[in-house]
């Protein structure tokens, strides 16, 4: 089982990176609380997560591999 | 399956003259169709604490962005009477006074034509996972708001 | 006397999609513009008693149109914060599939820009003296009449 | 002073002629009479009138040369 997270619009300003693969974690949450030890300005940014391309409101079970997008708000247009 | 397929709405860089006068050509067979409403998107030379944009770079979740794309082309046929629907956005670089979106739907009577397109712009305003990455003319950048 | 001048909105035959592609490109200097609209009336194949149309021969007023065209321009500009905005009309024949209206407003946000080139269409409709005579496939005609 | 009569739309189908002179009036009420006579079927037909490129909605005093438009309901675009 892999977690890849993913950041776009100015998070990747914080990340400097595309992607970022975390250790197998079972939840949402989880996956969120050692991104933040790892990019501690991420909690000083707006965004919305996906997972597997579903948007998710609330912590969430994670099965298999994994893709957690990080969303700020859109600009496109 | 929906008879409206999704095709990849993004294509690298700027839209082109050239390039909306083709999808233009291409409806004169369809002569059902008797109104045709377009919206273009442009990107504003905006001046920012005396600095001027010179360009967006355009990113998306591609996957989730058409899948939004997918269904919203299916709400915006089940509530106007198009005849079709085309929507085109860049991706990459795109300088000021290049267009970055286009929005082309056509029907019989012109109402659904502007309506479905007016609601259609605003819709990928606010829910097409893109982004906007705001050039100034000493490398540094902001990122685009939509207001 | 106004800055926004009247040209002649009206060419002879159809609007072809060159002249449109050449008129958005014009625009590209302008990098105040965020948003065009368009609007883009094509002649349709409608049936009526069993008989194809295939072509509408448009004639107008042209002096009272012009004036009146002056007169709506003024009223646009004076609701909507437009950067610019161009309006053309077929005369004479134009065939089913080929384009007879062309609408196009431009402004720094969108939203002036599709309010305004809806309006505009809309008053056009109802209050340019222009007549589309319906030529069908037999040489007999009908006279539209816009709804 | 001249008075010219200028027909639009289907008002042609009835006129067979673009333009048709008629003899100097007053006003415009006069002209409308006199052409009722020449062309019956005119009344059968809505239209408006505009007097040297001004819409009237009533009886008009001529002056001078004069265009007068029979304008039935529009049909551009």
């Amino acid at each position: 089982m892999k977690v890849t997270i993913e950041f776009f619009g100015q998070l990747t300003d914080i990340s400097k990176t595309k992607t970022f693969d975390i250790a197998a974690v079972t939840d949402t949450d989880t996956a969120m609380k050692k991104l933040y030890e790892k990019f501690p300005s991420l909690q000083f940014i707006k965004f919305i997560i996906a997972v597997n391309n579903t948007i998710i409101h609330k912590n969430t079970e994670l099965n298999g591999d994994t893709l957690i997008a990080l969303m700020p708000p859109y600009s496109g247009g | 399956m929906s008879e409206h397929t999704t095709n990849n709405i993004f294509i690298p860089g700027p839209i082109t003259a050239g390039f909306i006068a083709d999808s233009i050509q291409k409806h004169s067979k369809k002569t059902t169709i008797g109104g045709h409403s377009i919206f273009l998107g442009q990107v504003r030379a905006d001046t920012v604490n005396d600095k001027n944009i010179v360009a967006i770079d355009y990113t998306a979740n591609e996957d989730l962005a058409l899948e939004i794309m997918r269904e919203l082309r299916e709400a915006i046929f089940a509530k106007y009477a198009l005849t079709c629907m085309h929507v085109y956005h860049s991706l990459g670089l795109v300088n000021t006074g290049e267009l970055c979106l286009f929005v082309f739907t056509s029907s019989r009577h012109r109402k659904a034509a502007i309506d479905g397109c007016e609601e259609t712009v605003e819709k990928i305003k606010t829910t097409l996972p893109v982004w906007g990455r705001e050039l100034f003319e000493d490398d540094t950048h902001q990122w685009k708001v939509n207001i």
